[in-house]
C-alpha cells in the first residue's frame, strides 16, 4: 500500500527535504495477457479501471494510453460538475456522479479539491424559462437540489452579473444548483491512477493502440506500439478518438469529433465565487483557486482532430461574457486551448456493449462528460464485469439510435456544459 | 530620481521633458521614453512586487514580455483599473499611477512572507496531500487559499475605453522589426509587394538600435549606425505599412494572424480620451515572415531570484538605451559571450564591474579580449553558489566549477554587489512558428529548439531561426528572404561586417551548489515560484512527461507562460531522466503570445453592438404606442400594448378579450416567407411537407407540417398557391432562415433534377392580421373594392389586392380561430397600412396586440407552438395531428422515421389539454405531470408546455405533453410544485368552439 | 479560420460558410424498403475520419451554393473542393 | 394615399465617409439556369446577366449582379415610382416565370441600398469586413456578397471609393447606426 498523504505525512518528509516521497503510480512494461483492458487513460478510463479492481475484484487489468494520463480532455476542461439535468435517465446517471464526487478526495486519499460552489444556470428568453423551469421541477422530482431565482435573487447571488433590463438579451432568471460546483481536473486523472496502481492495475502511456484483434464475433487483444496484448475484454474511453479505435473494428458510431475551446485569464484576486452558465448567449465563466477566470467557449461545427478551433468561437464567447460581466473587459487572455469532443446527435453519451463479444465503449460525453467521471467510471466498470449495463446506463445503449429511444438533451447542451 | 542612476543619453529618450508618475503611492520622476521599470531603476526601486507562492520580495529582472517578476497594478479607477502589467512594458506618462501586487498591507513588509518561512511544507503539488481532514472543511481552506492566490485586482466596474477591430490582406507580414525584420521588409517592398512590418516597441530597431561596441560594425560604422540608415530608408517605400506598438498575439493555420496595436496606453490621461485604446487587426498574409529574434536565459542557480538580480543584457538596455545604471558595483554571471558586451558597455558609462563569473574555460573571442583589455575581472571556470540581501542583492558567494561542472570545489569567496547580470545564452523566440502547427528540432550545439518543418506559406529568419552572429544574421536572412520571396536581391552581398564571434560555449541547466539540492532555491519559474527540486520532486513521484511535470509543479504556467522557465526545466527532466533533449519534446506555446485583453478581442461588439436587432416596418409604431418587447431570435417583436400603469397580465386579458369580442390586429411581419416558384414546385412541397399539395387549388392556402429527417416536428406554417408553378411559404419568425437553408440544401444536393427556385421574401412584405368579428367590416373599409363573402373569399384562400394603387395580398387565415385577414404588402407601405386599419377599426375598438396574447389565443383553440409545445422529440402522432400525416405519400422528409419501434409506441408522450380543478389556478409553464402523490422519486408523465388563464373561458387552461396521454382523456392528475399540489385533469387540446363556428362569424 | 476556396466565388474567410458534415451519404430513394438498422445507418452512423476526409460545406453567405471539400481532419489541411454531383478528385 | 417609409431615409458625413440610404429602388431577384433565360432577359432589358461570378453588367438604367450560378440581381440606377416595378416584374414574371424558364422575384423591399463614398469606404468596410477588398476596389463593376458586423451584404463597386451597398432591410437599422459609430473614429 501506498504511503498515506496528509498534512502530518508533508511534515514528516520535510526533514529529508521531501527526497522520500513514493511514486504515485508504476511505470510497468505491459504483460503478455489481461483480463481487461482498458483503452484510454483519461479520467473516465482511469475510474473504470479503478472500480474494476476496487467492486469487481479484477486485479489483472491494465490502461493503455497513447500519450500521457489525463492529457486529452480531462486535462482540456473547464472542471464544471453538476447534475441538473432534464430526462430521468440524464438526471439519475449524472447525480450518481456527484454523489461519488461528494467523497472522492476521502476515497482516493488524494485531494481533487471538489468545491460545491454552486452552479446557476442563467435565462434569458422566455423559452429558456420555460426550459429551466421544466428542468427544477424535474430536478426536484428526482431529488435532486435545484431552486429558481428571480432576477434579484440572480443578482444576489452572484453581483458583477449585469442584471439591468436594458442589455440586449436580460436575465430573466435562472436555475441554481448548490452542490454543484468544480473539481481540480489532473487530480482526478492522477488521484485515479494511483488508487488503480495500487491495487495492481498497470498504467501504460505512451502506447498506441494500432489495431484489435478479433476471433469471429469476440475480442482477442490488442496490438500496440508495445506489442500484442492478449485479453477478453476490451473498454474503449476514447473521446474524441473514439471512432478511430471503433474502426479497427469495422465498426461505425453515431459520433462526429469536433473542437471545443476554452480560455483562462490572467489570475486575480476572487471576484466571482460560483459558475454561472449562460446557453442563450453562449457565456459560462468560473474562477479557479489559482484566481484564473476559467472560460468555456463553443464547439466548431465541423469535425477536427486538430485540438484547434476557430478564433470566432473564442471572439464569440467572450461578447457574451462582456454583456454579462461589462466588468472584465479589461482582463486579458492568458492562454487558450482546443480539446476534441466525441458529440452524439441526442447530445446524451454511450456506455454500452456492442454486437462485438467483449467490446464495450464509453463514449459520446460531447462537451460534459468530466462532471461524470466517477459515475461513468464506476458504471462501465460494471457493464464491462458483468457483460450487462447497471440500470443506471441501461438508457445509455447504441442501440436507441435505431429504436429512436434517444435521450435528448440539447436543451441542456445548447452551448456546452 | 537620484542623479547618480541617470547618464546623459538623448538618443532614445528626451531627457529635457519630465514626467511625474506615482508608483505605491509615492511621486516619482522619469523622463519621455522610459518604461515604467526603467523609471523605478532610475530612482533605485528594485522591489516592486511579491512572488505567487511564498511571497518572496521580487524585483525587475528584464525589459520585456517575459518580465516574470515587474507585474504592477496600473490605474486605481474602479472602471479603468488593470491588473498583471508588466513595468517592463509601461511606456511612462504624465500621471500613471501603479502599485505593487500580491502583498499585503505592503511590498516593504508582506504578511504573506510567512510562507517563505513554512515553504519547507509546502513543496510542489502539496495541495492533492493535505486539506483532506475533515471532508466536510475544504470549502473552508479554500477561502483562504483563494484569497492569499490571484495577482492584480479585477476591475469593479464597466471598461469606458473603445476597442476595434480591421482586417487586413497582405502579400508579406514581416513579425519584429530587428536588422533581420528590416531587411525582409525593405526587401519585400521594393519587390512590389504590399508588407506589413509590426513590432511590439515603440521603435523599429531591436538591439542592434543601441548597439554601439568595437567589435560589431558595418562599412566601418557601429552596427546601430548603420541600421539607422535602413530605418529611415524605409519611409519612402510605397507599398510598405509600418505598425509599432503591435505585438503578434496569436498566429492560426492558414496564415491568419491576429495583432494587438496599442493606441493609447502611452498617452496621458487628458490625451486619451474618446480615442480608440486598443485595435486588433485580422490579418490574412500569403507570406510570413518572422523574426521575432531571441531571449536571454537566466541561469539556475540557488536563491537566483533576489531584487537585483537582472539578465545581462537587460541592464546593457537600461545603460545604453535608457541611460540607467541598475547598481553602481554590478557583477556579471554567464555561460556565454554577451555578458562581455554589458560589461564594456557598463564600464564605458563608468558603472564599476566587480567581475565577470563565467563557467566556461578561459576562451579569448574578440569581445573578451576587449573586456580584459578595459581591466574588467574574469572568474573563469567559477559559478555563484549563493546569494544574500533580503529585498536586494548586496553580495554572492562563488565558487570553482569541477572539471565536469557537476559540482563544486575549492574554497568559498564572497564578492559585495547592488546587482546581479545573469546570462545564460539565448533562446529562439519559436513561440510563433509552433503556434502555426511547426514543428521543431533541437539544436545540441546551441541548446536550442529551431524551427523545423512548417505546413505555412512562413519562414523563420535571424535569431528566432538560431543565427546569433552579425555577419550569419544578415546573411542568411538575405539568401532566405530572396529564396522565399523568389527574388535576387543584392543590396547586402558587399557589406563589411566586423563582429565578435562565440568561440566556446558551455551549458549547465542546473548549477551546483555546496549545499544539498533539498536545502536550496534554484528558482525556474519566477513567478510561480517552482524551482528545480520542485521539478526533481515531481520526476521522483513518477510525473514523466514534460505536460505532467508542468501541471504538477505549475512551472511555465504564470503570466508569463514560461518564456524564461520552460528551457531550463525541459533540460533538469532530460538529465535526471537521463534522456536526450530532442526526444522529450516541448511543451506547446498556446495563444496569445501575451496577454490579449478581452475588450480588444471583442472589439466595439458591446452593448448595443452586441447582438444584431431586427425590427419589423412597423416597429416605430409599437415604439410610439409603448409596446412593450419581446426578443425572438434576432427579432424585436411587440409582446403587449400596457395602457398606463396596466401590468403585463392586465393588458393580455384585455387584449385577448377584445380580439374575440370584436378585432385585434397584431404584427406579423416576422414570419419568414419564402417564394417558391417552377414546374416541380408541387412535387417540391409534397417530399418536405407531410401532408399533399398536388390537388391544392389556386388561391388557396394550407397548414403545413415540417419535420426533421428523424421523424421529429421541425416547423410548421402556412403555404398559399399563388399560380400553377407559384407558391408563397411562411415559417416561424425563429426557423425562417434555417427552413431555408434546410430547403436548399435537399434541393441542391438530394433533388437536383427539380425545377424549383427558392427565393426569401421575409423583409419584402410587411404582414398586417386582423382578427374578431369585426374584422370583415374594417377589412371592407380599408380595401372596398374586395368582395368579402364567405362564397367568394371562403377561409383558407386568398386575394390579390391593391390600397390606394399599392398592390397586395390578403390571405383569409387564422392563428387564432376567429374570423381573420393577414394583408402582405411591401414593406415600405406597412406601417401605413397598418395606422389604415388601425384608424378604419377605431368604431370597433380593434385592439393591437402582442405576441403573448397571441399566444394565449391560439392555446385556446389547442394551435401548437413549434419550439414551445414541442422540443425537438415529438412527432405529429406524438401531437394528435395524425390528420395531417398524407398515408398516400410514398415517402416525405422524416416519414420512415415514424416507423421505428420506438416512434411507433403508442404510449409516447402525447400533447393534452388540462383543467384545473380550480378555474383561478394558472399552472406554471414547465411544471411535471404526475399519477401519484406519495411516492419519491416518482415517475414523472410530462410537463406543462402551454398556460393561461383564457379571459374568454374566464378560467385556466394548458397544453401539456403526458405520456399515454390520448388513452388519459378525463384521468385525473396532479401538478407537484414546491409547497403544493395541483390537481388536474386531462382533456382535449380545443378548449373553446370546437366547431370552428367562429371562423366565419 | 480556414480560407476557404468556393467552386464558384473563389476563395473566401471561413466565417462566409457553414459546415454541412459528412459528404456522399445519399439519401434513400426508397426509405421505406430499409429496415430500422439500415435507416439508423444513413441517419446517425457517420465515419468520423481522422485523416482525408469528404465534405459538405455551404457558402451561406455568399452564393448559397453547397459543394464538397476534401479536408484532413487531422491538420485541417484542405486538399480540394468540388461541386454537388461530381466525383471527388483523386487525392 | 399610403405613405412610403424607408428603414433609415438619411445621409451621415464623417471625415472622408459619406453614407446615404438611397430609396426607392426597383429590385428584382432573377433565377434561371437554361439559356433560354439569358436570352429572354438580354431581349426584355437588353442587358445579359453576366456569368463571370462576382461581377455584373449594366446600362444607363439597370444593374444585373452576378449572385450565384443561376441567380442575379437587378436593380434600377434611379430612384423610380412604383407602377415602373409593377410593369417590369410583371413583364419578366411573364416571360420567364410562366413559360418556366426560370423565376422573378420582387425584392424592391427586402433589399435596402445605402450608397457609401469616400477615401474611408474601404477602410470602413475593414473594420468589420472578413472579404479581401485589394482586387474589388479598383474593379468597377465588381460585386461581393459578404459579411459586414455579421450580417450579410451584397456589395457594389461603383466607382473610385463609390459603392452601393445592399442589406436585408430588416438588418438595415442596426448596420447603419453600427457603421455611423464605426465612421466617427475616422
Amino acid at each position: 500500500m501506498k504511503n498515506k498523504y496528509s498534512i502530518f505525512s508533508l511534515i514528516k518528509n520535510a526533514f529529508s527535504y521531501h527526497e522520500n516521497w513514493q511514486r504515485a503510480w508504476r511505470d510497468p512494461e505491459p504483460k503478455k495477457e489481461y483480463d481487461a483492458v482498458i483503452i484510454g487513460g483519461g479520467g473516465h478510463g482511469l475510474a473504470t479501471a479503478y472500480y474494476l479492481a476496487k467492486k469487481h475484484s479484477m486485479k489483472n487489468i491494465a490502461v493503455l494510453e497513447k500519450g500521457w494520463i489525463g492529457g486529452g480532455n480531462t486535462g482540456r476542461n473547464t472542471t464544471i460538475i453538476r447534475s441538473n439535468y432534464l430526462w430521468d435517465a440524464s438526471a439519475g446517471l449524472y447525480d450518481h456522479a456527484l454523489k461519488i464526487w461528494e467523497g472522492l478526495s476521502q476515497e482516493l486519499n488524494y485531494n481533487v479539491m471538489f468545491s460545491q460552489r454552486g452552479v446557476m444556470n442563467l435565462a434569458h428568453n422566455l423559452q429558456d424559462v420555460r426550459d429551466l423551469k421544466r428542468r427544477t421541477h424535474a430536478n426536484r422530482l428526482n431529488g435532486i437540489d435545484a431552486v429558481w431565482l428571480n432576477t434579484n435573487e440572480v443578482k444576489k447571488f452572484c453581483p458583477i452579473i449585469n442584471t439591468s433590463p436594458n442589455i440586449r438579451y436580460p436575465v430573466l432568471g435562472g436555475t441554481l444548483q448548490r452542490r454543484a460546483g468544480t473539481a481540480r481536473h489532473d487530480a482526478v486523472a492522477w488521484g485515479y491512477a494511483r488508487g488503480a496502481d495500487s491495487m495492481g492495475v498497470d498504467i501504460i502511456q505512451n502506447c498506441e493502440v494500432k489495431g484489435i484483434k478479433r476471433n469471429g464475433d469476440s475480442v482477442e487483444g490488442i496490438e500496440t506500439t508495445k506489442g500484442f496484448i492478449k485479453t477478453k475484454k476490451i473498454g474503449v474511453v476514447a473521446a474524441g478518438h473514439s471512432s478511430v479505435i471503433a474502426k479497427m473494428v469495422d465498426l461505425k458510431l453515431p459520433l462526429e469529433s469536433k473542437p471545443l475551446q476554452a480560455l483562462v485569464s490572467e489570475p486575480v484576486k476572487p471576484i466571482i465565487d460560483t459558475v454561472v452558465m449562460s446557453n442563450a448567449v453562449h457565456a459560462y465563466v468560473s474562477q479557479s483557486d489559482k484566481g484564473e477566470l476559467v472560460i468555456g467557449a463553443g464547439t466548431d461545427a465541423y469535425v477536427s482532430y486538430t485540438q484547434r478551433g476557430s478564433h470566432d468561437v473564442v471572439e464569440g464567447t467572450l461578447k457574451a461574457i462582456l454583456e454579462l460581466y461589462p466588468i472584465f473587459s479589461r482582463m486579458k487572455m492568458l492562454r487558450q486551448w482546443g480539446g476534441i469532443v466525441d458529440i452524439c446527435p441526442d447530445a446524451s453519451p454511450i456506455i454500452s456493449k456492442t454486437h462485438i463479444k467483449g467490446l464495450y465503449f464509453n463514449c459520446g460525453w460531447g462537451t460534459g462528460g468530466f462532471k461524470a467521471t466517477p459515475g461513468s467510471g464506476d458504471l462501465f466498470a460494471h457493464t464491462i464485469a458483468n457483460n450487462e449495463p447497471h440500470k443506471l446506463n441501461a438508457d445509455f445503449n447504441i442501440n436507441r439510435f435505431v429504436s429512436g429511444d434517444l435521450v435528448d438533451e440539447h436543451g441542456a447542451a445548447a452551448v456546452a456544459h | 530620481m537620484s542623479k547618480n542612476l541617470r547618464i546623459t543619453n538623448d538618443k532614445f529618450i528626451d531627457q529635457t521633458s519630465r514626467i511625474s508618475f506615482k508608483f505605491d503611492g509615492k511621486t516619482l520622476y522619469g523622463f519621455k521614453g522610459d518604461t515604467l521599470a526603467s523609471a523605478l531603476l532610475a530612482n533605485n526601486i528594485h522591489l516592486v512586487g511579491r512572488s505567487f507562492k511564498y511571497h518572496r520580495p521580487r524585483g525587475i529582472m528584464t525589459c520585456g514580455s517575459e518580465e516574470p517578476n515587474a507585474i504592477v497594478q496600473v490605474g486605481n479607477d474602479a472602471s479603468m483599473t488593470e491588473p498583471n502589467t508588466r513595468a517592463t512594458e509601461i511606456e511612462l506618462y504624465e500621471g500613471l499611477v501603479a502599485s505593487s501586487q500580491n502583498c499585503w498591507p505592503s511590498v516593504n513588509f508582506d504578511v504573506g512572507a510567512v510562507n517563505n518561512f513554512f515553504s519547507p511544507l509546502i513543496p510542489a503539488a502539496f495541495y492533492y496531500k493535505t486539506f483532506m481532514w475533515p471532508a466536510s472543511f475544504w470549502e473552508k481552506y479554500e477561502y483562504f487559499i483563494r484569497k492569499s492566490a490571484g495577482l492584480g485586482r479585477s476591475p469593479t466596474e464597466p471598461d469606458k475605453d473603445f476597442y476595434d477591430h480591421r482586417y487586413l490582406h497582405c502579400d508579406v507580414l514581416v513579425i519584429g522589426g530587428g536588422i533581420s525584420g528590416i531587411i525582409a521588409a525593405k526587401t519585400a517592398a521594393q519587390n512590389n509587394l504590399n508588407t506589413l512590418l509590426i513590432d511590439d516597441k515603440n521603435k523599429l530597431g531591436g538591439t542592434t538600435l543601441f548597439q554601439q561596441n568595437e567589435c560589431f560594425k558595418i562599412n566601418n560604422t557601429y552596427s546601430s549606425e548603420w541600421l539607422k540608415k535602413e530605418i529611415e530608408s524605409l519611409n519612402l517605400l510605397q507599398n510598405l505599412t509600418i505598425k509599432t506598438r503591435t505585438t503578434l498575439a496569436a498566429y492560426h493555420s492558414y496564415n491568419y494572424l491576429l495583432a494587438r496595436e496599442n493606441l493609447t496606453d502611452h498617452l496621458s490621461l487628458s490625451e486619451k480620451q474618446n480615442k480608440i485604446r486598443q485595435r486588433l487587426w485580422k490579418i490574412r498574409a500569403k507570406k510570413v515572415i518572422i523574426s521575432t529574434g531571441a531571449m536571454e536565459r537566466p541561469l539556475i542557480f540557488n536563491n537566483n531570484d533576489r531584487p537585483g538580480i537582472i539578465l545581462s543584457s537587460s541592464i546593457k538596455k537600461y545603460i545604453d538605451y535608457f541611460g540607467v545604471k541598475c547598481g553602481q558595483k554590478i557583477s556579471l554571471f554567464t555561460n556565454n559571450d554577451s555578458a562581455y558586451e554589458t560589461a564594456i558597455s557598463l564600464n564605458k558609462s563608468g558603472v564599476t564591474v566587480n567581475s565577470v563569473i563565467d563557467i566556461r574555460d578561459k576562451t579569448d573571442s574578440l569581445i573578451v579580449k576587449q573586456a580584459e583589455k578595459l581591466g574588467i575581472k574574469i572568474y573563469w571556470k567559477h559559478t555563484v553558489v549563493n546569494t544574500s540581501g533580503y529585498k536586494r542583492i548586496n553580495s554572492i558567494d562563488i565558487m570553482k566549477l569541477s572539471d565536469d561542472g557537476n559540482e563544486v570545489v575549492g574554497k568559498k569567496f564572497s564578492e559585495d554587489c547592488d546587482c546581479l547580470g545573469i546570462s545564460g545564452g539565448w533562446t529562439p523566440r519559436v513561440h510563433l512558428f509552433t503556434q502555426s502547427g511547426g514543428k521543431l528540432k533541437f539544436n545540441d550545439k546551441d541548446n536550442v529548439f529551431l524551427p523545423d518543418k512548417s505546413e505555412l506559406e512562413q519562414i523563420s529568419i535571424g535569431s528566432c531561426n538560431g543565427d546569433f552572429e552579425l555577419d550569419s544574421i544578415i546573411k542568411n536572412s538575405v539568401e532566405s528572404i530572396n529564396e522565399f520571396l523568389n527574388i535576387n536581391n543584392n543590396d547586402y552581398k558587399n557589406l563589411e561586417i566586423v563582429c565578435s564571434k562565440e568561440l566556446d560555449k558551455k551549458n549547465i541547466w542546473l548549477l551546483p551548489s555546496d549545499k544539498p539540492l533539498g536545502k536550496t532555491k534554484p528558482f525556474l519559474d519566477f513567478q510561480n515560484d517552482s524551482t528545480a527540486t520542485d521539478v526533481k520532486l515531481a520526476l521522483r513521484e513518477g510525473f514523466k512527461s514534460i505536460e505532467h511535470v508542468k501541471r504538477y509543479t505549475t512551472t511555465g504556467m504564470g503570466t508569463d507562460q514560461g518564456k524564461l522557465s520552460n528551457m531550463h526545466a525541459l533540460g533538469i527532466i532530460a538529465e535526471t531522466a537521463g534522456v536526450k533533449m530532442g526526444e522529450l519534446g516541448t511543451t506547446t506555446f498556446r495563444p496569445p503570445y501575451t496577454p490579449l485583453t478581452f475588450g480588444t478581442i471583442v472589439g466595439r461588439n458591446v452593448g448595443e453592438f452586441f447582438d444584431i436587432i431586427r425590427k419589423t416596418p412597423i416597429h416605430d409604431w409599437h415604439v410610439e404606442n409603448k409596446a412593450e418587447f419581446e426578443n425572438v431570435g434576432q427579432w424585436k417583436r411587440a409582446w403587449y400594448y400596457p395602457k398606463k400603469n396596466e401590468s403585463m397580465y392586465e393588458a393580455v386579458q384585455r387584449e385577448s378579450k377584445a380580439a374575440r369580442d370584436s378585432a385585434g390586429m397584431l404584427d406579423a411581419s416576422t414570419l419568414g416567407k419564402i417564394d417558391i416558384q417552377g414546374s416541380d414546385a408541387s412535387e417540391f412541397l409534397n417530399r418536405v411537407y407531410t401532408n399533399a399539395w398536388s390537388k391544392l387549388e389556386i388561391g388557396k392556402c394550407r397548414y403545413g407540417l415540417m419535420l426533421n429527417e428523424d421523424g421529429m416536428v421541425y416547423d410548421d406554417g402556412v403555404t398559399t398557391r399563388l399560380g400553377e408553378n407559384h407558391y408563397i411559404m411562411t415559417t416561424t419568425t425563429g426557423g425562417a432562415a434555417n427552413v431555408l437553408s434546410k430547403l436548399e440544401d435537399y434541393l441542391q444536393t438530394e433533388w437536383p433534377e427539380l425545377d424549383v427556385y427558392l427565393t426569401s421574401v421575409t423583409d419584402q412584405y410587411a404582414t398586417v392580421s386582423i382578427c374578431g368579428p369585426n374584422s370583415k367590416k374594417i377589412l371592407s373599409k380599408v380595401i372596398p373594392d374586395l368582395d368579402l363573402s364567405d362564397k367568394e373569399f371562403p377561409h383558407m384562400s386568398f386575394k390579390n389586392a391593391s390600397i390606394d394603387n399599392v398592390k397586395c395580398r390578403v390571405m383569409r387565415i387564422s392563428f387564432t380561430g376567429e374570423h381573420s385577414y393577414e394583408i402582405n404588402i411591401q414593406s415600405s407601405f406597412g406601417k401605413s397600412v397598418w395606422e389604415k386599419c388601425f384608424e378604419a377599426g377605431k368604431e370597433f375598438n380593434i385592439t393591437p396586440y402582442g405576441t403573448e396574447t397571441m399566444h394565449l389565443l391560439r392555446a385556446e383553440k389547442g394551435f401548437i407552438i413549434t419550439g414551445q409545445d414541442t422540443d425537438g422529440t415529438m412527432t405529429p402522432v406524438d401531437l394528435q395531428m395524425d390528420w395531417i400525416i398524407s398515408k398516400k405519400k410514398y415517402d416525405f422528409i422524416g416519414k420512415r422515421s415514424l416507423y421505428r419501434s420506438d416512434t411507433i409506441r403508442d404510449d409516447r408522450k402525447q400533447l393534452v389539454g388540462l383543467i384545473t380543478d380550480d378555474p383561478k389556478e394558472v399552472l406554471e409553464e414547465g411544471a411535471q405531470i404526475v399519477s401519484e402523490t406519495n411516492k419519491q422519486p416518482v415517475e414523472m408523465l410530462g410537463h406543462v408546455t402551454s398556460s393561461y388563464f383564457s379571459p374568454n373561458l374566464n378560467k385556466s387552461i394548458a397544453l401539456a405533453v403526458v405520456k399515454n396521454g390520448k388513452k388519459l382523456k378525463g384521468h385525473k392528475m396532479f401538478v407537484p410544485m414546491k409547497n403544493k399540489t395541483i390537481n388536474v385533469t386531462i382533456t382535449d387540446t380545443v378548449f373553446l368552439d370546437k366547431e370552428n363556428k367562429r371562423l366565419n362569424a | 479560420m480556414f480560407l476557404i476556396n468556393c467552386p464558384y466565388c473563389g476563395e473566401r474567410d471561413q466565417s462566409e460558410f457553414s459546415a454541412g458534415g459528412e459528404a456522399h451519404i445519399i439519401r434513400p430513394k426508397q426509405p421505406t424498403e430499409l429496415s430500422d438498422d439500415q435507416w439508423a445507418e444513413f441517419l446517425f452512423m457517420r465515419k468520423n475520419i481522422k485523416g482525408v476526409q469528404l465534405e459538405r460545406w455551404n457558402h451561406a453567405h455568399g452564393c448559397r451554393k453547397w459543394f464538397n471539400m476534401v479536408r484532413d481532419t487531422s491538420n485541417d489541411k484542405i486538399h480540394a473542393v468540388y461541386k454537388m454531383g461530381e466525383k471527388p478528385p483523386i487525392k | 394615399m399610403l405613405n412610403y417609409n424607408s428603414p433609415i431615409n438619411d445621409q451621415k458625413e464623417y471625415s472622408e465617409i459619406r453614407i446615404t440610404e438611397v430609396e426607392p429602388i426597383i429590385k428584382l431577384n432573377l433565377r434561371g439556369k437554361k439559356r433560354d433565360f439569358m436570352t429572354k432577359i438580354g431581349k426584355e432589358l437588353s442587358i445579359i446577366p453576366p456569368s463571370d461570378p462576382n461581377s455584373s453588367s449594366g446600362n444607363e438604367k439597370f444593374n444585373i449582379l452576378w449572385l450565384s450560378p443561376d441567380e442575379w440581381m437587378l436593380y434600377s440606377n434611379d430612384k423610380s415610382d412604383l407602377n415602373n416595378t409593377n410593369l417590369l416584374e410583371e413583364k419578366l414574371f411573364n416571360e420567364v416565370s410562366k413559360s418556366k424558364i426560370g423565376s422573378i422575384t420582387n425584392v424592391s423591399d427586402h433589399w435596402t441600398m445605402l450608397n457609401i463614398k469616400g477615401k474611408n469606404t474601404f477602410d470602413l468596410l475593414s473594420t468589420g469586413c472578413p472579404f479581401n477588398f485589394n482586387d474589388f476596389k479598383n474593379t468597377k463593376g465588381a460585386v461581393a456578397q459578404t459579411l459586414v458586423n455579421h450580417i450579410d451584404v451584397i456589395i457594389h463597386n461603383k466607382d473610385l471609393n463609390n459603392l452601393n451597398l445592399f442589406v436585408r432591410r430588416s438588418f438595415a437599422n442596426h448596420l447603419w447606426s453600427w457603421l455611423n459609430d464605426s465612421s466617427r473614429f475616422f
